[in-house]
């Protein structure tokens, strides 16, 4: 294992140090737990609160400021945190208007929030929460424990973070967060494994020339194993599948979100986002905003996923472009 | 019957237990999870170890209570709040009367379902609570059979937790979570209270 | 080599073109060249240009916009661009009050900046030019081709972009420059190598468990190789190379980047901010802004550089928290 | 003399050569640069073979201020602008007097070094450059002459370049642009300027 680290077990604590160090301006690390909570403070409106293992730098502390979250519960790498860390994480969030939970749909993160809701709620905080299941790479059915959250929990960070800032009701941000999950669809597809430090070794392996589509972003398995494709031709599988899952008709209107899941470069990153970009014209979408990063990574894995939004509502767009205060998101 | 001696022994052991087998835990784990499974169990229960070396206890439903706390406390993961409201449950259940072993384990595992929404068949842990149960019920829990119950879940379809992603690939695994209940039951085995 | 890519030949392209559709809003592509200009101008008011060889991002192209650089040429992989495309990238980016080029310090980079800094100046355009170069790794001696420029660069385009953008004229902004990079230094570690599309293979071999100080951002080799150590030892170790390089006293103020190479997730980056922080500290100097991020990056490479700046002027400390609208600085 | 025609076989053979070692370059341009040399002479020359394709050209000149245009505007690098100015040079020289092979030499020398201001030593494409200008006042280049002069690059350290970084570890290995540099001028003896 090559990491930049001192000890796998300290590295959590050490990167929220280092994470509140270095963004002193915009937020601080809640004293004793593993908490990041924005200084700014919108009294009386709904925060948002999320979170949960961490190895998927920026999310979520880097998406905490004015705009978007107001706390980041940072649990050990790949496991959800616990439920006192979450309840810390919506007591330094709460300004008064309820707070919001966005959970990625783990087993373990919808136990863990679920327990630290109840913890606020005795406390005489309003809580609701919202699960994020964007991935189609696992059926949902009963078969499973349904689709995982990935990418697409960014754009709901970003979305619901500008409704809440412009002051919409606990209520009316979970309604909204629900209409924004089912209209939020990812799938990915990993070239190289990430390394969990605590375990050492790569979570999974691939050959040479081989990678996995549908891949989770903390390394479970994919659909289909096959010898590496060229982006043009990764692109296209993607792109159908969401098809598939959307049915979509020409001129609908999506938003598009290419992520890099850690160790793959930019370039490669608008490589794939070009190649995406003249398939969703060819299907005659109207593309209404776009973005391409390493948001919602899965440590040193090398990889990209695709995330298309729906976009059934003109104001998510104002939402999506309202501009924010945190550390990652430009 | 549960005493505060064999309920801090139980855990001791437990953690004893999981320490020694944490690698394999997680490699387990690594197959149909991801890998943490040693790892976050370690973690839960050296905060046990830690919270029954500084307390005293005067009841076992109050040593149970302790590991429930430590469990959701430390753990993460889905086997924290599964364990830590196992335990939370029996720490009720033992509270009431320390004299019903079944009935504690039964408290339990209605903990777990509650929490994690399996029954028997989907490849978790329930998937030795529940025969492990049965045995105490039929006055005959051993070793051999805990092993046994953990080895059923090898050829189970996961369709509960992370392993059933894989759908039809989780077959062929030991489940994890079954392991570490199995080393659970093995410390409870190992312990006076059953006999 | 594993990439999500088409061909090697067709790399710089498409990434440019998928850049360009994903921040349209900011920036366009210059028809037929390999420049990315932004669409705000500022009129009157000088303009910095910046470039080099690609496989850098989210340099040059991601700081573009308002408040940082006007254009960025970009070249082949790890390949200065050639004048004509400098040119145009000077063209796109004049507004009227003169252009500012900022250069890494390479042999090719600096000729070819120079030569279209000429063809300019012909048009009646005027030109200034900064030649950044920041790298200790390297002595800067008659031996030499001069320090490289590396992560500091960065730092020149957000605090010139802050002055240009709030009206400083083309002399004093050059003269700023000069001031900057003489107070800019970085040196950098590598515990991965990048590969270049077009080789195929990685630019040098490091056995599993070593490490390289001193590694340049196009794989130029470094001052010594070692066993990996910790994030503490390496800390340490570029710390103590920037002490000696600065000579400070106590109670000296700085600005500090930690830059991720580009495979080094985040997590990584942030425990070695951690690590730094403290030896800063007991340094006794006085921090005046912190960034953590893959700002400056050499393709797949692992590994983290650190740079520091020594702030002459508290004017800087505004120009760096300056608003800016880019697609990368956040 | 320089005559429309060997110039422009100069080229081509020049681009042949390349393409045919481009991979050699860039590997000679691994250990002490950054592997791209074979990639940029190709590109530039692949577009030099283009211009003269498309272009019909009246005297000599004309196809060396061509093949700099091409040079300059493709290649990229360090070796764009060095070769770029070098052709540049020539040209101007060549337009002047087509028979003063020696004199359009050392024009183009002049330029590289306006260029990159190295001298003799340097581990530069100079010092080849140097040597060749030399042995063709002297009436006697030949291929073996120009290995080497390549060769010679080998034991220098650099100073000026990308590989003046290593210092001392840059000895031992053979200069990239030499070794392109080296190709030219076998390009050269085998046309026809030369007799
Ligand atoms: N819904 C559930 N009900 C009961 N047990 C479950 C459930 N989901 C997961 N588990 C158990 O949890 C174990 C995994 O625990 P662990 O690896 O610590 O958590 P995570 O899956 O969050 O990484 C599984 O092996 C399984 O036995
Ligand atoms: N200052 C200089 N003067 C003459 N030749 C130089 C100088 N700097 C570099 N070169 C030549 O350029 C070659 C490298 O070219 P190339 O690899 O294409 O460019 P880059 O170094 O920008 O990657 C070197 O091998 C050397 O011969
Ligand atoms: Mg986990
Ligand atoms: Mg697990
Ligand atoms: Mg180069
Ligand atoms: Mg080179």
């Amino acid at each position: 294992m090559k990491k930049i680290i001192n000890s796998p077990e300290h590295v959590l604590d050490e990167m929220l140090d280092g994470f509140a160090y270095a963004n002193a301006h915009l937020v601080k690390r809640v004293t004793g737990t593993s908490v990041i909570a924005r200084k700014y403070k919108n009294d009386g409106q709904v925060a948002l609160v999320s979170g949960g293992g961490s190895g998927h730098e920026p999310s979520h502390a880097g998406f905490v400021g004015k705009g978007m979250l107001a706390s980041a519960v940072c649990g050990e790498v790949f496991t959800s945190p616990t439920p006192d860390q979450v309840y810390e994480g919506i007591k330094a969030a709460d300004q008064g208007g309820g707070v919001l939970l966005i959970i990625k749909n783990y087993t373990g993160d919808v136990m863990n929030f679920e327990m630290a809701a109840e913890l606020a709620e005795a406390d005489g905080i309003d809580v609701a929460h919202i699960v994020v299941d964007d991935d189609i790479a696992v059926e949902d059915s009963s078969f499973t424990a349904g689709k995982r959250g990935v990418a697409g929990t960014v754009i709901m960070h970003k979305i619901l973070g500008a409704a809440a800032e412009s002051g919409m009701g606990l209520q009316e941000l979970k309604t909204l967060g629900e209409t924004l999950v089912a209209s939020i669809k990812s799938i990915g597809v990993s070239i190289l494994p990430a390394t969990v430090p605590a375990v050492g070794k790569p979570g999974f392996e691939l050959a040479d020339d081989e990678m996995e589509y549908g891949v989770g972003i903390h390394g479970e398995p994919g659909y289909r194993r096959e010898p590496l494709k060229s982006s043009k031709e990764i692109a296209e599988e993607l792109v159908m599948k969401l098809k598939d899952a959307f049915d979509w008709q020409e001129g609908d209107r999506y938003g598009v979100l290419v992520n890099g899941l850690g160790a793959t470069p930019l370039m490669e990153q608008f490589v794939f986002m070009n190649d995406t970009a003249k398939l969703l014209d060819q299907e005659g979408l109207d593309i209404a905003f776009k973005k391409v990063g390493s948001l919602m990574t899965s440590l040193d894995m090398a990889g990209v996923s695709l995330t298309l939004v729906k976009v059934a509502d003109e104001k998510w767009l104002d939402y999506w472009h309202m501009p924010v205060e945190t550390t990652d998101w430009a | 019957m549960f005493t505060v001696e064999n309920t801090i022994e139980l855990f001791r052991n437990f953690a004893t237990k999981v320490q020694t087998d944490k690698a394999w835990l997680s490699d387990l784990d690594t197959p149909i999870g991801d890998g943490d499974h040693g790892t976050n169990m370690a973690r839960g229960l050296t905060e046990v170890t830690a919270k029954l070396d500084a307390g005293t206890y005067k009841d076992p439903g109050d040593v149970f209570k302790a590991a429930a706390m430590a469990m959701i406390g430390k753990t993460g993961g889905a086997s924290g709040p599964l364990y830590g409201t196992a335990f939370m449950e029996m720490s009720k259940a033992v509270q009431a009367n320390p004299d019903d072993i079944t009935g504690a384990l039964e408290a339990g595992l209605a903990g777990i379902q509650k929490r994690g929404k399996a029954t028997a068949g989907e490849k978790t842990m329930v998937d030795v609570w529940v025969p492990v149960i049965e045995s105490v019920k039929a006055g005959g829990l051993n070793a051999e059979h805990v092993d046994a119950y953990v080895e059923k879940t090898k050829p189970m379809k996961a369709t509960k937790g992370r392993a059933s992603y894989l759908g039809e690939r989780s077959i062929g695994h030991l489940d994890p979570g079954s392991a570490s209940s199995g080393l659970f039951f093995k410390a409870l085995l190992e312990g006076g209270a059953l006999s």
